[in-house]
């Protein structure tokens, strides 16, 4: 039981530090906005909810793990949004940039 | 302890990358982006500082208001056109040697402590339960250095009338000239709507946990602000103008309080910001709901800026 | 081992570019910006001399970091302040007076070392 | 009157008084943002006449008590409190301030009337409340002891001052507020980067704890040089003084008189306590050289280029940075290795009354100036003929204070100088009252060329643009007088300079 939450907890953490990774690199390599927009999403949607996940099983008990996810909803929440707002932006400005 | 020492290793690095490149980017829009980023990576190293009240004060006050504030300075000032002049060769040298001696001295003062480091922490800790308090930092605040805690409510109070001094004399009781995106983005509207509730309760929580874990008045007023204006910018509430009778009983309602229980501690406990034995904590409490919310109205409107005449909204 | 000595050479940096940068740069805007870069070298300064403390039974001393606090709220009114000044000198004068006055003034500073 | 005596006596050496004269001001200003504007002016009289009152009386209870007041603030004591301290130096300054920012405030009620308008208006609102502020910061850190109590004063000073100097709200004046804000800032963090040091070796920011503890180490020098360098920038001493001029050229007469009068005062009297009080005897002969070197050159570049200005409101500015300079001659004569504590002493009040003259004398100085300016509707040097009779109070005014610029005799500013050069003389440092003399020389120079066009009479019939106001003539004039008369506390009142000051004084050098 110990050894499948240890394990669990670092393959969760891991996959979410690729993600983190994988969404870092986009961010710098891809060419325009939009699409550094959909790789910053990666990481915000998966690469922290994995982390978060990793982590929930750690907790002190289940006011941590609600800290832990409520943290998480808030992120996906804001990063929804000024996504969404960049967006706007930018098809206001037109297709140039 | 490797681990940490390589993490810690990089985020100083990182630190330093960015900050150089706030220095050296080309236009002031670019340096004000990396501005943000600088404030919340300095947040993380007040944690691995096992600061969390500064961490959570950086990250609010000092990456995030002013990191907005100066986005917003910076997005006006592009407008306005911006190319980057440089200084002449003598100057960037005499700066450069200047600045490098200035580093070489404190990072020398700071680098070799003495033998025996010189400290207040046992007097802090020692003293702490008579005020009943559980957060050191907020008794460093509130009880042994409450008077610099009174006088830089004060200070923020002038640097906003200095703020609206700026005004043209016409638009002297007018509203700040705040940008509203109402119409530009439903999305934004349906944020304004749903965060706030929240975001009043985390300050709430984070004012009321002040006094035995760290948090505070500052970091919740800091965020109720940020709440306020997201409604403003979005458009559901109109910002006050800068003559509002309520704006400005908010303003002052966290210093007065402050001083009546100061003043009212020379009667009752023999000094000014002395507080009677055993009522300690519940008065620093009541002194940090009010102060909440005055720090909420000021810097909120210190970001704002200086009001405008009417027809230019 | 221990990662202090690390934050205190970044404290010091952070000063020494902040300086550079708040003497060289003419831009007022540019300069405010460095003052805070110059202003969180300080801060940091604080924070390393709380956390020396580390050595003995406490996790750090707190009147540095509550003299933190109150001086980062001091620096964001001040950066308020001046970002409001900038903005009303490029509403009342345009540009070119906001470069036309900050170029004479690395010297002014320059001067001093 | 036995009432009377009553109440003296049991204010006298009520440390409580400390407190209020903080405590007093900031009330003051949170008061007049709720009040509104058409209130403000009422508040401010009110709130700057009480500390008047005040400071009467803190000066009586350290003169006639013969020690200093101190106030633990909540009851803790430093290092882990705060303390506030009236000696004889702080009783002094901060009874010449008061003095000098009530009149200011007599004077400034024509230009700021807050209860012309029905409604509230900017600049009065504005005016009184920062008048207000920088009472209190003032008081703040003539009391203070502790370093970083006195990093909030002076940001507090900063903030009331910056937006006394763009009031008009020209871009001239808001340029010169934005120099004047990024030289003040560099000043405080620079100030606060050395606390911060400071306190990471001896652990507390009080200066009396401080002054036990510290000794010449490498860390404690630097945090000094550190404070210092910052500290100058806001005293605006050359060659960090290029804010002061358009900053306190450009403000409104009552405004530059403050500025210049009052609150680069602020951190001069902070050099002053660093050196002297918190850290004793850790100044080098070398170091207080060059503190005396920068005040001679201060002199020298102040002095020439007030003789070139065409703007009487410019001359009196860059006036303001050659007497800077004096201030800081009396720390080499102080700090020398062969003054005695006796001789140091004597530099130390010669500077501080120099302080106090240049405070009257150049308030009623830019007083005059902005009546001139109100009248004639310039301040043109080169037209000002026939002034002198079509204003005689003011012109009176302004050569009074230029009298005590000068340094001839009844004045405090010779009092002041005859102190320092005695001292200089005693010591044998005979460059220093070179400088002095130098500097006495190009200040006639000034004033001459004033005062012979003003007594000129003018080829027309001088028009005037604006009656003037008895009482704001007999305002500048009150201060001019004052600083004439300053020569007189010799005859007493200087002793109160003594309080306090015996355990600071420890062998220089």
């Amino acid at each position: 039981m110990r050894l499948g939450l240890e394990l669990f907890t670092f393959f969760s953490l891991s996959a979410g530090a690729l993600f983190f990774l994988a969404g870092t690199i986009g961010l710098i390599r891809f060419p325009d906005a939009l699409t550094r927009l959909h790789a910053i999403t990666k990481v915000d949607n998966l690469g922290l909810g994995l982390v978060v996940l990793g982590l929930v099983t750690r907790t002190d008990g289940a006011v941590g793990a609600l800290r832990l996810v409520t943290i998480w909803l808030l992120v996906q929440l804001s990063s929804a949004i000024v996504t969404q707002l960049v967006a706007g932006a930018l098809s206001q400005q037109g297709p140039h940039r | 302890m490797t681990i940490l020492l390589f993490t810690d290793v990089c985020l100083v690095l990182l630190v330093l990358t960015i900050g150089a490149s706030i220095v050296r980017a080309r236009d002031a829009f670019e340096a004000a982006i990396a501005f943000a980023i600088y404030g919340l990576l300095l947040a993380i190293v007040w944690v691995r500082l096992a600061a969390i009240d500064v961490a959570l004060t950086e990250a609010a006050i000092g990456g995030g208001m002013t990191g907005m504030l100066l986005l917003g300075a910076a997005a006006r000032l592009r407008l306005a056109g911006d190319d980057h002049i440089r200084a002449s060769l003598r100057v960037r040298l005499a700066a450069g040697i200047l600045s490098a001696l200035v580093a070489a001295g404190v990072a020398g003062a700071v680098l070799l402590p003495p033998e025996v480091i010189p400290t207040l922490a046992p007097k802090v800790m020692e003293n702490l339960a008579s005020s009943g308090l559980g957060n050191p930092v907020a008794g460093v605040l509130f009880v042994y250095r409450a008077l610099d805690t009174l006088l830089e409510k004060v200070v923020l109070l002038l640097a906003l009338l200095g703020v609206w001094s700026l005004a043209p004399d016409g638009a002297w009781n007018g509203r700040p000239a705040i940008r509203l995106y109402a119409r530009l983005n439903g999305t934004l509207t349906f944020l304004a709507q749903l965060l706030p509730p929240i975001g009043i309760v985390v300050a709430i929580y984070m004012c009321w946990i002040g006094a035995k874990a760290p948090g505070g008045a500052f970091q919740g007023g800091t965020i109720l602000a940020a709440m306020w204006l997201l409604v403003i910018v979005a458009g559901l509430e109109s910002i006050p103008s800068i003559g509002g009778t309520w704006l400005r009983i908010m303003l002052v309602i966290g210093p007065v309080i402050f001083l009546a229980i100061g003043t009212a501690g020379i009667v009752l406990a023999n000094a000014f910001l002395a507080y009677p034995a055993g009522y300690a904590k519940p008065l620093i409490v009541a002194i940090e709901v009010a102060l909440t919310l005055s720090i909420a109205a000021a810097p909120g409107m210190l970001a704002a800026g200086p009001p405008q005449q009417e027809q230019r909204q | 081992m221990n990662a202090l000595p690390l934050f205190a050479s970044c404290a010091a940096m952070l000063m020494g570019l902040g300086l550079y940068a708040l003497i060289t740069d003419p831009e007022p805007l540019r300069k405010i910006l460095a003052f805070n870069l110059l202003g969180s070298g300080v801060f940091l300064a604080f924070g390393v001399i709380s956390r020396r403390v580390a050595a003995t039974e406490f996790e750090g001393d707190p009147v540095p970091q509550a003299m933190t606090i109150t001086a980062i709220v001091v620096a964001f009114a001040a950066t308020a302040m001046a970002v409001a000044l900038v903005s009303r000198l490029v509403e009342a004068g345009g540009r070119a007076t906001v470069a036309s006055e900050a170029s004479e003034e690395p010297d002014a500073d320059g001067g001093a070392s | 009157m036995p009432g009377v005596a009553a109440l003296s006596d049991a204010a006298m050496g009520q440390p409580s008084l400390l407190v209020l004269a903080i405590v007093l001001p900031v009330t003051g200003v949170l008061l007049s943002i709720v009040a509104g504007g058409r209130y403000v002016e009422a508040i401010a009289f009110v709130v700057l006449l009480s500390g008047l009152v005040i400071a009467i009386f803190i000066f009586d209870g350290v003169w006639r008590g013969g020690r200093e007041l101190t106030y633990v603030v909540g009851g803790w004591r430093p290092p882990l409190g705060i303390m506030l301290r009236a000696d004889g130096l702080s009783a002094l300054m901060m009874s010449t301030m008061a003095v000098v920012i009530c009149v200011v405030g007599v004077f400034a009620h024509a230009d700021f009337n807050s209860r012309l308008e029905a409604a509230e208006t900017r600049s009065p609102f504005v005016f009184w409340i920062m008048l207000v502020a920088v009472s209190g910061a003032m008081n703040m850190i003539f009391l203070g002891g502790d370093l970083f109590t006195l990093y909030v004063a002076l940001e507090l000073l900063t903030f009331a001052a910056v937006p006394l100097v763009c009031l008009s709200g020209s871009a001239e004046t808001i340029r010169a507020a934005m120099r004047y804000l990024l030289f003040a800032l560099l000043g405080s963090i620079l100030y606060l980067g050395g606390t911060a040091l400071l306190y990471g070796s001896h652990a507390t920011m009080d200066f009396a704890v401080l002054s036990q503890q510290a000794h010449l180490e490498p860390a404690t020098l630097i945090a000094a040089v550190l404070m210092t360098i910052g500290l100058l920038a806001k005293t605006a001493l050359f060659p960090l003084h290029l804010w002061l001029p358009p900053a306190h050229a450009g403000a409104p007469a009552a405004a530059s008189a403050i500025l210049s009068s009052v609150v680069v005062k602020g951190s001069f009297f902070l050099v002053v306590r660093l050196w002297f009080d918190a850290l004793p005897g850790m100044l080098t002969p070398a170091g207080a050289q060059l503190l005396g070197a920068l005040g001679a050159s201060a002199i020298a570049f102040g002095s020439v280029v007030a003789l070139q200005q065409k703007r009487l409101k410019l001359l009196i500015a860059y006036s303001t940075v050659a007497q800077i300079g004096y201030l800081f001659l009396m720390f080499p004569i102080a700090f020398n290795a062969a003054a005695t504590p006796a001789q140091s002493s004597e530099a130390l009040t010669g500077g501080m009354l120099q302080a106090m003259s240049h405070m009257t004398a150049k308030a009623a100085m830019f007083m005059a100036a902005g009546l001139i300016y109100t009248a004639l509707g310039h301040d043109r040097i080169a037209d000002l003929g026939g002034t002198a009779r079509a204003l005689p109070m003011t012109m009176l005014a302004f050569a009074i204070g230029g009298v005590c610029l000068i340094g001839l005799p009844p004045s405090g500013g010779f009092l002041a100088k005859w102190l320092l050069m005695r001292a200089a003389v005693e010591t044998g440092q005979w460059p220093w009252v070179v400088v002095m003399l130098a500097g006495g020389l190009f200040t006639s120079g000034y004033m001459f060329i004033v005062l012979s066009r003003a007594l000129q009479p003018s080829g027309e019939f001088l028009k005037l643009g604006a009656a003037l106001p008895k009482y704001r003539e007999a305002a500048a004039l009150t201060l001019a007088l004052l600083s004439l008369l300053l020569g007189f506390v010799a005859l007493g009142p200087l002793d109160v300079l003594q309080v306090g000051s015996g355990t600071m004084m420890a062998a220089p050098g």
